[in-house]
């Protein structure tokens, strides 16, 4: 296997890492605001290393770029539709999780 | 078992669960989830075919057919829930009438 | 190039086939973006601009024979062709002959505003939409594609549900929901079938399939789905539930286009399918289920009509018992006499048309003077409103099948099939169905001769009362138009049970 | 490789009946609408799967997101009493019966699709026979808006239906959207996002000749900038009193009709687009349906007009 898909096999299993153990965070956390935490960041950090992967095993600038794009966008939608739930949940009175 | 048998089979399924859930649904809601369920099984079936050609290519004719009976049934959709909502808001205003009706009896 | 090669020579007269689906496909949007300006002589001019172009289309057919367009010059089974025979115009003629005359009334009722519908602007919304409806209608009945006629009965679907709703009360807007609901699930089997006629025939043309040898043991469930999905949106019994209130509920016009028409093109398709496209596929058990249904339609049709309360709810119900007829001729298409009952069908269809369309007419114009239609409460109508009543009668002479209607000598051919195919229980069935809808017809023929009441009428225009009696006399008068229709329907018709040697193909 | 592939197929096939049925089962409206969306996306998976990305895009687009928004829209209308209203059904009898005829119908249809030849062509060959002549690279879009051009139109006439459909019914009291401020963090998201988008668009108007895209694709994802306006309060819900806003709606319809027509002035048949122009029509067509379906979809989501004289009552304060 040459070196540069071996990268990528790095990359996107390290990314698929990242998002179990987001979706782990998902299912354990035990309010609204900490499933935030763990689907944001956890998920768009495994995303960014997935993309990677794939532009990596393209070879081609011009893919890489639009992964490029596409990881910003899901960042950015990401980034909104995080803050919207939490807001929304404030709004309906979720009170923060808080250590028993 | 081939790629078409899988996914055709699997369409079939969806099928089923929908027609099951649009008969023993009441809620228009679900009722019209349940339709868009059918369709999205129909269609699978469709296109599950459509991979059959001995060049490995597909068959372009039943994709744009789906394209065609996707848009078809999200106008569909649309105008149900068009009327769903109409008939929503027709309830909401005869029961603010008639809470209107009953401060006026009452004042 | 090959696509030059299989381009006909440009025939020296129009393709009216082609301007009969796109003139009411283009006048639709015009007369939506028109609003309410101009909208009466725009609507006028389109109506009948599109009836001129289906006359002109039935005497191309009638002197030249079967017409067939390649649309987009492919030809099937690549593209799609239109295909106009003579059963195709003569269900032409019926959109054509029943949608202007309920148009007339339609501008009348749609211009009442606060009767029918809520607002004043009913004829803004009615036009765009029956526009629609009869380019879907005449698109139906030209189509020659599978898939197409998918699309085509779509365009007829939403478009009809649209209408339904038009009346804005609450009754009717669930009815309308309903009755789309029921279409899509109906549309969605039709399509499972064509998926599973596709995928082992590999063509979508009705011609090719015709002339293919079916895969065997993938034809029967494929008929079986297409069947079911045009059932449901024929509304054969057991599966017209959606039918009574949708077509009761709707304005006068749109349960008068509703009963006459809509229902006529999910059964065409089915017509088509079963005698031309998959000739002989479908076992005689199964052209007797839809026989045995179609006995029940009638039946519990009629039965419910016997007991409705309401006007336009007996009518409706009346319309599921009628359309039982249709499914009566399965089984006897493939026997002895068979194209007779096959053409006795069409003449029944068309005849049904102008009799239940007429019928709701003039119902809905009792309804709109005694401000109800509660059957109950029509005590000595015959006399306040006799040019109503006078429609009411002459529909319900063409419905019960009495003579000079077209639907005496359907039934009469229909009964002399069964006879000669040693089916004799379907004559039981047709007299029997006569003599239920006599009694339901009598039900409201009856108020005449009660003691009048003093309740206050609201006046009816003259132009909806003129079109209600209008259709009423055609319907009566098309039992001497049999012979010609026949003569038409014999250009391109099918070869059923090897006995359709006259026709030119 | 192979096992993972199949790995991969049952799983995908195991999740969207999962799915399905979750749909229908769940007691909340809401949790329903939210597996139908994901039932969407999980669709377009398979799309990709079965090498229809056309397909993908569109039901991602449409299939799940513009549904998915107005199920949710609708619910938000509902929300005073319908959602955990308890949904009387058949008797346990009588789903047993309708879940035996509906898995009897199931095996009957499965038992045809089993019989299918495993090598068909369909008319595939056909189409790439008369790829060349038909002025657009991508078979499915040559398909679309040549081979079968007047499948497309009678659906643009569907798609028009259901404007005047929503249209027809009386204005409606009360709120069309939630009117809740949309905030700095969104506001400034669609600030960005709304040129984004229309570029996409763009892109995949372009591209649909030669590669997975075209008119639906495109109008769809402009249709999304278009809601997204629309729930952020950027636009008024269009209510189709201009002349100007119909004959958006028409546009593609009836410029699909006049080409169809103004080609048979050339003696050729309706819809028959000649070979040195195809390219140049299928593209003028399909920038004018992308227009013509973005706005249908639009409206289509905002469902109806308002009542002008009951403005709307829940506005935020």
């Amino acid at each position: 296997m040459p070196v540069v898909d071996l990268l990528a096999l790095v990359l996107m299993l390290t990314g698929a890492a990242f998002f179990f153990a987001g979706t782990v965070g998902l299912l354990r956390f035990p309010d609204v605001y900490c499933r935030l935490h763990a689907l944001t960041k956890v998920d768009n950090l495994g995303l960014g290393f997935v993309l990677a992967g794939l532009a990596l095993r393209s070879g081609l600038l011009t893919v890489a770029l639009k992964l490029l794009l596409i990881w910003l966008l899901v960042l950015l939608a990401s980034t909104t539709a995080c803050h919207l739930s939490a807001r929304a949940a404030r709004h309906l009175g979720v009170e923060p999780w808080r250590r028993a | 078992m081939t790629l078409t048998l899988w996914y055709a089979l699997t369409g079939v399924a969806l099928l089923v669960v929908g027609v099951y859930g649009l008969v023993s649904r009441v809620h228009v809601l679900r009722q019209i989830m349940a339709v868009n369920i059918v369709g999205a099984g129909v269609f699978l079936v469709l296109v599950a075919g459509a991979h059959r050609r001995p060049s490995g290519a597909i068959d372009p004719v039943p994709h744009a057919m789906v394209l065609t009976g996707i848009v078809v049934a999200v106008s569909a959709t649309a105008v149900a829930l068009a009327f769903a909502r109409r008939l929503r808001a027709d309830a909401d205003e005869r029961t603010d009438g008639a809470a209107r009706e009953d401060e006026a009896r009452a004042g | 190039m090959a696509r030059r090669e299989r381009t006909r020579p440009v025939p020296a007269d129009a393709p009216w086939i082609v301007w009969t689906v796109v003139l009411p496909l283009l006048a639709a949007p015009v007369a939506f973006v028109l609003g309410r300006r101009g909208l009466a002589p725009f609507a006028a001019a389109s109506s009948l601009g599109v009836a001129a172009s289906v006359a002109a289309l039935a005497w191309q057919v009638a002197a030249q024979g079967v017409q067939r367009h390649r649309l987009g010059g492919w030809g099937a089974p690549l593209g799609i062709e239109l295909h106009a025979d003579g059963l195709s115009v003569l269900m032409l003629v019926m959109t054509a002959v029943t949608g202007v005359v309920v148009s007339l009334h339609a501008h009348g009722t749609f211009g009442l505003g606060g009767h029918e519908t809520r607002e004043p602007s009913g004829r803004a919304r009615f036009w765009p939409l029956w526009l629609f409806l009869w380019g879907g209608l005449n698109a139906v009945f030209l189509s020659a594609d599978l898939f197409n006629l998918f699309v085509s009965l779509e365009l007829v679907t939403l478009s009809a549900v649209a209408l339904v709703a038009l009346a804005a009360t609450r009754v009717a807007v669930a009815a309308a929901l309903q009755y789309l609901l029921a279409a899509m699930l109906g549309s969605l089997l039709y399509l499972l079938g064509v998926a599973l006629v596709y995928a082992t025939e590999g063509t979508l043309s009705l011609d090719e399939l015709a002339r293919g040898a079916p895969h065997a043991s993938v034809a029967p469930p494929a008929l079986a789905l297409l069947t079911i999905g045009l059932a449901l949106k024929t509304a054969l019994f057991p599966l017209h539930f959606w039918l009574p209130p949708a077509h009761a509920n709707a304005p006068t016009p749109v349960s008068a286009l509703l009963s006459g028409l809509v229902v006529k093109a999910s059964f065409y398709v089915l017509w088509r399918l079963w005698f031309q496209a998959f000739p002989g596929v479908a076992p005689f058990e199964a052209s007797m289920l839809l026989a045995v249904l179609g006995t029940g339609a009638i039946v519990w049709g009629s039965v419910q009509a016997l007991q409705a309360t309401r006007l336009k709810s007996l009518v409706a119900y009346s319309t599921v018992a009628q359309l039982g007829y249709l499914f009566l001729v399965f089984p006897l298409v493939g026997g002895p006499g068979g194209l007779a009952a096959w053409q006795a069908c069409a003449v029944f269809a068309v005849s049904h048309a102008f009799a239940k369309a007429a019928f709701f007419m003039a119902a809905g114009n009792i309804r709109l003077a005694a401000g109800h239609d509660r059957i109950a409460d029509l005590d000595g109508i015959g006399a306040r409103l006799p040019r109503s009543f006078f429609a009411v009668g002459l529909a319900s002479v063409a419905l019960m099948g009495l003579p000079p209607s077209g639907t005496f000598v359907a039934k009469w051919m229909m009964m002399r099939a069964a006879l000669e195919s040693g089916q004799a229980w379907l004559m039981v069935v047709m007299l029997l169905g006569g003599l239920f809808s006599a009694g339901y017809c009598f039900r409201v023929l009856a108020r005449a001769f009660t003691p009048p009441t003093d309740t206050p009428l609201q006046p009816v225009p003259g132009s909806l009362d003129a079109a209600a009696l209008a259709l009423a006399v055609i319907a009566l008068a098309t039992g001497l138009f049999v012979a010609p229709a026949l003569d038409l329907l014999a250009i391109g018709a099918p070869d059923v049970a090897g006995l359709g040697q006259d026709g030119p193909r | 490789m192979t096992a993972i592939l199949w790995a991969f197929d049952v799983v995908l096939a195991v999740t969207l009946v999962a799915l399905a049925a979750g749909v229908l089962a769940t007691a909340s409206l809401f949790r329903s609408i939210v597996l139908f969306i994901v039932f969407g996306l999980t669709m377009s998976i398979a799309w990709a799967r079965l090498d229809a990305v056309d397909l993908g895009l569109v039901e991602a687009a449409v299939g799940a997101g513009l549904t998915g928004a107005l199920l949710l829209n609708t619910l938000g209308h509902m929300r005073s009493q319908a959602e955990f209203t308890p949904e009387p059904s058949h008797g346990p009898g009588g789903r047993l019966a309708l879940a035996l005829a509906a898995g009897t119908a199931g095996l009957a249809i499965g038992a045809a699709v089993w019989a299918w030849p495993d090598a068909f062509a369909g008319l595939g060959d056909r189409v790439d026979t008369h790829l060349a002549e038909s002025g657009a690279q991508n078979p499915v879009t040559a398909v679309l808006l040549n081979f079968r051009a007047y499948d497309t139109l009678l659906e643009i006439g569907v798609l028009v239906v259901a404007v005047v459909a929503v249209w027809a019914l009386s204005p409606m009291r009360g709120r069309v959207l939630d009117a809740d401020p949309p905030g700095l963090v969104l506001a400034g998201f669609v600030h960005l996002l709304v040129p984004v988008v229309v570029l996409v668009a763009g892109y995949l108007l372009w591209m649909g000749t030669d590669a997975p895209g075209g008119a639906f694709q495109a109008g769809a994802v402009l249709a999304a900038a278009g809601v997204l306006l629309l729930i952020t309060g950027r636009v008024a819900p269009p209510q189709l009193q201009a002349i100007v806003e119909r004959g958006a709606v028409v546009l593609g319809l009836v410029a699909f009709l006049a080409v169809g027509v103004a080609v048979m002035a050339g003696g050729h048949a309706f819809l028959e687009l000649p070979d040195a122009w195809a390219t140049t029509l299928i593209l003028l067509l399909e920038s004018l349906l992308t227009i013509s379906i973005a706005i249908v979809l639009v409206i289509l989501f905002a469902g109806g007009r308002t009542d002008a004289a009951h403005p709307p009552e829940d506005a935020a304060p």
